[in-house]
């Protein structure tokens, strides 16, 4: 059986469909979810893509959170439902409350665009689990509200329980507090990630093809279930 | 109609990067003398109808639950 | 009833009717740019003074921007000269040109200005400006897939040019990051002549089947007109309000801003509308709304259609109550959008927009009474046969002139300038350009836009082309785009034809077979008989050169008047060449990956230095002549460089332009992080400085060296075995080596200490 | 310790895309009869020195030079 992923369609979007795309390569079949809809269509998995929600007027995620969808997915999520946020993906679940913490403005107040190095510190994760702890790949990073942050006990209790995903390494092209680009819930099945896997998903059009496991991940939780 | 302003700022602990680049960039710009520059946003929302308690509420539960993130930001609300 | 009376609180209106009968009333035509002569014109073709609304009409699109008066007669010449191809499956004169790729797709692309607005207010002026020719291309029924920005500044230390500079990038990068369009490639130049007069030119493409065409035209009576996106306001209406004010209402009409704000968020979902409009095949004619707004997307599409069309004013949607008809006519609001749909469809066309938040309204339906006609309130306040003012502007033959200070210029040969010769002064001299501002490296300005959105950037900047996989590939397209006013200001027929050279090499640099041309045409005063000949004479050397290497102009833009009192810039013709990939994978990338690979350098060196970044970085010399163009040798070096990319020959290839072999060297040696060792037969200075054309660095396997060499005999392109790649260090035999940590430090450094 | 206050909204006639994306939001949140949303920017400037005409003055002049931009946006000014 192959695991259905469903990706949703914000107004805004704009990686919908490249996350479909990694789906698909990960041997998923990926399912389009409109933000207007009432059920999740009976998918395994829900990504969050990346892209401007509503422009990310207000504040990036601001406005997504109050999808109708949004409200089946936070059930889903809290049932331990596979839920990946990515970049504004990631911004909607802080703002939905289902990630601690916010994303805030670059502190370079530009907007960047890099290959970026990340090192995986939770390989246990629906979403890490192809990679080993300390691995190292290479994914991109675009956003202009990236920085990761949190307040101090909030910061202390992800770091002690080991909901830190995933680390920038060399450089933190955003400011994010301890270098974090992406964290989970306790359960670890709800994954908030800034970086773009799914733009690392074939050398030809990526830095690297190692964003791949991200996805293939959650369908190997999916087939291990 | 009534008319409020909901004014919303970052809290205190929390980095203003925003802020701090205005703060960098004034002296360049031959303004000495600035020790803290903070930048927030503000909003201005007309309703139907009186400026009310009931509005106000109205616009309170807009400021909590769209306007302002409360994980960082704090917000003030004044009919104008 | 008064004429122009404020007895009651509505304001009069300037009806047809009232146009007939009252003839002598001064209209303020002078103010809207237009002379006494097209004033009479109007008067003539109308049988009568025209209405107010009637005048903010002709006004607009009789202008410069709008009718392309001055620039009409040379522009024929890329029609008159165009080499027959194929591939053409729409030419010049529709939104943009479309060409077949290929495998049953279609791309469609072109490249726009937007100066003036990028001056006043640079990051608006730069969003719109994407925004805008981002319409352009989803009018012809493609779905955009990525953008391109060639970005011309003041002196990097002249005071503006940092608000100038930021503000253009993050508008180009905040439209089109937020709008999910890759920006695979662009230019940033530097140079005082761009002070006040920064250059900005915004380039989209976009991909189609060839039998989802769409075209501007609004055919078949009783089709429904629809006005979709975004509200109108008052943006752009500086002009409109002259009108407004002079003739009605002086007290409650100031003069209105003349900025245009983006909302990139509505022209995503304008897009995502459009494709599924698209896909059901809703429409039977469809317009962006540019400048001149409504005025010249009624007259256009009725123009080009069954010639006539009825338009009711009140209802289209206002952001602001107060506008006057004119000034709806001549808004420049942007994200919107006009189509033509059959009476059945409609229902279906709006439910669509509902779905995307996007607001549609029909305004008017198409008919065959040749007139188009509005009403305003109840009255009739427009009546014109629409060609007229669509296709029938005003066409100038201006006077031109061949500058009187050019034979001067062209004798302060650069030959005098005294040269680097010891190992030092070249080291030096290698090390002084990579850092200056317009050959340093542009990763500050290019790490602010996106160039993985969509998932298909094959390459991006800094390689040669941006190229975009198409479909599921593996068939792909290359896009470059380039311009030099220094050589252009020497010898304008020279300089575009060497700006379509550099797009043209850097397309097939990268593997892909250069396919066709779209052009932006930046320069001073029409009025200027100097500019003019220098306009005249680049246009007629790009439509020599486009014949000569057999790629058609598709389309294209000019923007006069970029000068600051009397003084133009220097003429900047900004060329995009369109290549296409049978086989993306097969792309080749500029960077040195592999240690022990041979590097063979392609094409000819001749000491040409008139123009060259060095005589301008060292000596801020500008004189003599540009290098000679050789379109020739250029066909001849693309077709061993796609040959060479097909046959999977290559490791890298990088083309050699400003700067010359040095800089191309550097570049390949910093983006792949491995050092390089070559030899210098002859003078080592124009070795490693000129900017002869046609030519190309190359990085092969030592096996495969004999198969290139036999590639470039065939084709007759000189080729010399220059050295290989390894190390960690910029050699040149028996002058300098130069570690690549201290180069990467003054190219990567250059701009962030500037403008960071 | 001189603390001034600098609003700054869009003119009138400019787009406001924020404060009207917040408007339309509101109705699918359940907040009805909303009429108008503005957005716009409040910074909160700290200066040396007594809270006199110069420091307004100066603060002025900071707004209009760097906290405003005056081709489409407009600023008020108040101590607190
Ligand atoms: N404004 C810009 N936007 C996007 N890419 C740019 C811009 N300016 C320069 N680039 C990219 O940086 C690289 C180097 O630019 P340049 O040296 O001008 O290229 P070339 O000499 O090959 O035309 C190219 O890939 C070019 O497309
Ligand atoms: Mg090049």
């Amino acid at each position: 059986m192959t695991a259905r992923v469903g990706v949703i369609t914000f107004p805004g979007s704009l990686d919908d469909r490249d996350a479909a795309r990694a789906v698909r390569l990960a041997d998923a079949e990926p399912v389009p979810l409109w933000h207007a809809a009432t059920d999740l269509s009976e998918v395994d998995a829900v990504i969050l893509p990346g892209g401007f929600s509503y422009g990310d007027y207000l504040r990036a995620g601001a406005i997504a959170r109050f999808a109708p969808l949004m409200e089946r997915l936070a059930d889903a999520a809290r049932g331990g439902m596979p839920v990946l946020g990515i970049c504004n993906g990631f911004q909607v679940l802080c703002e939905s409350h289902l990630l601690p913490g916010a994303l805030t403005r670059n502190a370079s107040l530009h907007f960047v665009c890099r290959a970026q190095r990340l090192r995986i510190e939770n390989a246990k994760t629906d979403w890490t689990r192809a990679y080993e702890e300390g691995q190292e790949v290479v994914i991109p990073v675009k956003n202009i509200d990236g920085c990761f942050i949190a307040d101090p006990e909030t910061l202390e209790e992800l770091e002690s329980s080991g909901r830190v995903v995933a680390r920038y390494v060399d450089v933190n092209p955003n400011g994010s507090l301890n270098d974090i680009a992406g964290i989970c819930n306790e359960a670890g099945n709800v994954v908030g990630l800034m970086p773009h896997p799914e733009h690392a998903v074939e050398s030809l059009t990526g830095p690297s093809s190692e964003g791949l496991g991200f996805f293939v991940s959650v369908v190997q939780r999916m087939v291990s279930a | 109609m009534a008319r409020f302003v909901v004014e919303v700022m970052l809290k205190p602990e929390i980095l203003d990067s925003q802020g701090q680049a205005v703060a960098r960039a004034l002296p360049r710009l031959g303004f000495e003398g600035v020790t803290g520059v903070r930048q927030g946003k503000r909003f201005e929302i007309e309703l139907e109808g009186p400026a009310d308690e009931a509005a106000t509420e109205r616009v309170r539960k807009m400021a909590e639950t769209l306007l302002a993130n409360p994980v960082i930001e704090t917000f003030e609300l004044r009919a104008e | 009833m008064t004429i122009y009376g404020t007895e009651s609180a509505r304001p009069a209106v300037d009806t047809v009717a009232r146009a007939a009968e009252t003839p002598d009333v001064a209209l303020p035509y002078a103010e809207l740019g237009m002379n006494d002569e097209e004033f009479a014109r109007v008067q003539r073709i109308l049988g009568r003074r025209p209405t107010s609304a009637e005048l903010a009409i002709y006004s607009v699109m009789w202008s410069e921007h709008c009718s392309y008066k001055s620039s009409r007669v040379h522009l024929r010449k890329f029609g008159d000269k165009a080499p027959h191809s194929d591939a053409l499956l729409v030419g010049m004169g529709e939104n943009a040109g479309v060409v077949d790729v290929g495998n049953g797709w279609a791309v469609t692309f072109k490249i726009e200005s937007h100066n003036h607005p990028s001056y006043v207010e640079p990051y608006q002026g730069a969003a719109t400006g994407v925004g805008g020719i981002v319409r352009d291309i989803l009018s012809m029924g493609a779905r955009p897939v990525a953008v391109m920005d060639s970005l011309r500044f003041g002196a990097p230390d002249a005071s503006d040019t940092r608000r100038v500079l930021d503000g253009v990038v993050r508008g180009v990068g905040g439209y089109g990051n937020c709008l999910g369009l890759p920006n695979i490639g662009g230019e940033v130049v530097f140079d005082p002549c761009y002070g006040a007069n920064p250059l900005v030119n915004a380039l989209c493409v976009g991909v189609l089947k060839p039998e989802g065409i769409k075209r501007a035209t609004a055919p078949g009576p009783g089709n429904q007109v629809i006005l979709f996106g975004a509200g109108t306001g008052p943006d752009g209406i500086g002009g409109a309000s002259v009108l407004a004010s002079a003739t009605f209402d002086e007290a409650s009409h100031q003069k209105r801003p003349s900025v245009q704000v983006g909302d990139p968020f509505m022209e995503k979902l304008l897009t995502e509308c459009c494709m599924e409009i698209f896909a059901e095949d809703l429409v039977v004619g469809i317009q962006d709304l540019g400048a001149a707004g409504v005025s010249c997307a009624t007259t256009e599409l009725a123009a080009a259609g069954t010639g006539g069309m009825d338009v009711n004013l009140d209802l289209v949607p206002l952001r602001d109550p107060t506008l006057r008809p004119e000034e709806i006519l001549m808004s420049e609001s942007q994200e919107r959008m006009m189509a033509v749909v059959e009476p059945a469809k409609v229902a279906r066309f709006l439910e669509l927009c509902k779905r995307w938040d996007v607001p549609a309204t029909v305004i008017g339906t198409v008919t065959d009474t040749g007139r188009l006609r509005m009403t305003w309130r109840g009255e009739t306040i427009v009546d014109i046969p629409p060609g007229t003012a669509a296709d029938e502007g005003p066409v100038y033959e201006r006077p031109y002139e061949r500058p009187a200070d050019l034979d001067a210029l062209q004798a302060d040969s650069p030959d005098k300038l005294p040269r680097p010769s010891t190992p030092e002064q070249l080291r030096d001299t290698v090390m002084w350009l990579a850092g200056s501002p317009n050959l340093a490296d542009k990763s500050f300005v290019t790490s602010q836009y996106d160039k993985y959105v969509q998932g298909n950037t094959v390459l991006a900047m800094p390689d040669d082309a941006g190229v975009i996989r198409i479909g599921d590939g593996p068939q792909g397209i290359a896009l470059a785009t380039d311009g030099n006013g220094r050589y252009t200001r020497l010898d304008p027929y020279a300089g575009a034809q060497l700006a379509l050279s550099e797009a043209y090499r850097n397309v097939a640099t990268t593997g892909a077979r250069p396919l066709a041309v779209t052009n932006c045409l930046n320069f001073g005063s029409p009025e200027d008989p100097g500019v003019m000949w220098q306009f005249a004479r680049a246009v007629e050397g790009l439509a020599d050169a486009c014949q000569a290497l057999g790629v058609p102009v598709t389309g294209g833009n000019v923007s006069f008047y970029n000068q600051t009192g009397t003084t133009p810039i220097n003429p900047t013709p900004v060329i995009g060449v369109l290549g296409v990939h049978d086989d993306v994978t097969r792309r080749v990338q500029i960077s040195f990956n592999v240690e022990g690979m041979s590097l063979l350098l392609l094409g000819e060196t001749r000491p040409e230095f008139g123009g060259s970044e060095w005589a301008n970085v060292v000596f801020r010399h500008l004189g003599g002549l540009p290098p000679r163009p050789d379109l020739a040798a250029e066909a001849a070096l693309a077709s061993v460089l796609v040959g060479a990319a097909r046959e999977g020959l290559l490791d890298a290839a990088h083309d050699l332009s400003d700067g010359g072999l040095s800089q191309a060297l550097l570049e390949s040696c910093l983006r792949g992080g491995l050092g390089c060792t070559v030899t210098l037969p002859g003078d080592p200075f124009v070795e490693l400085f000129s900017e002869s054309v046609a030519r190309a660095v190359v990085a092969v396997h030592p096996e495969r060296e004999a198969r290139v060499a036999a590639l470039c005999e065939a084709a007759r392109v000189p080729v010399r075995r220059l050295g290989v790649v390894g190390g960690d260090s910029f050699t040149v035999e028996g002058q300098f080596s130069i570690p690549l940590t201290e180069l990467r430090e003054v190219y990567q450094g250059a701009l962030p200490s500037l403008f960071g």
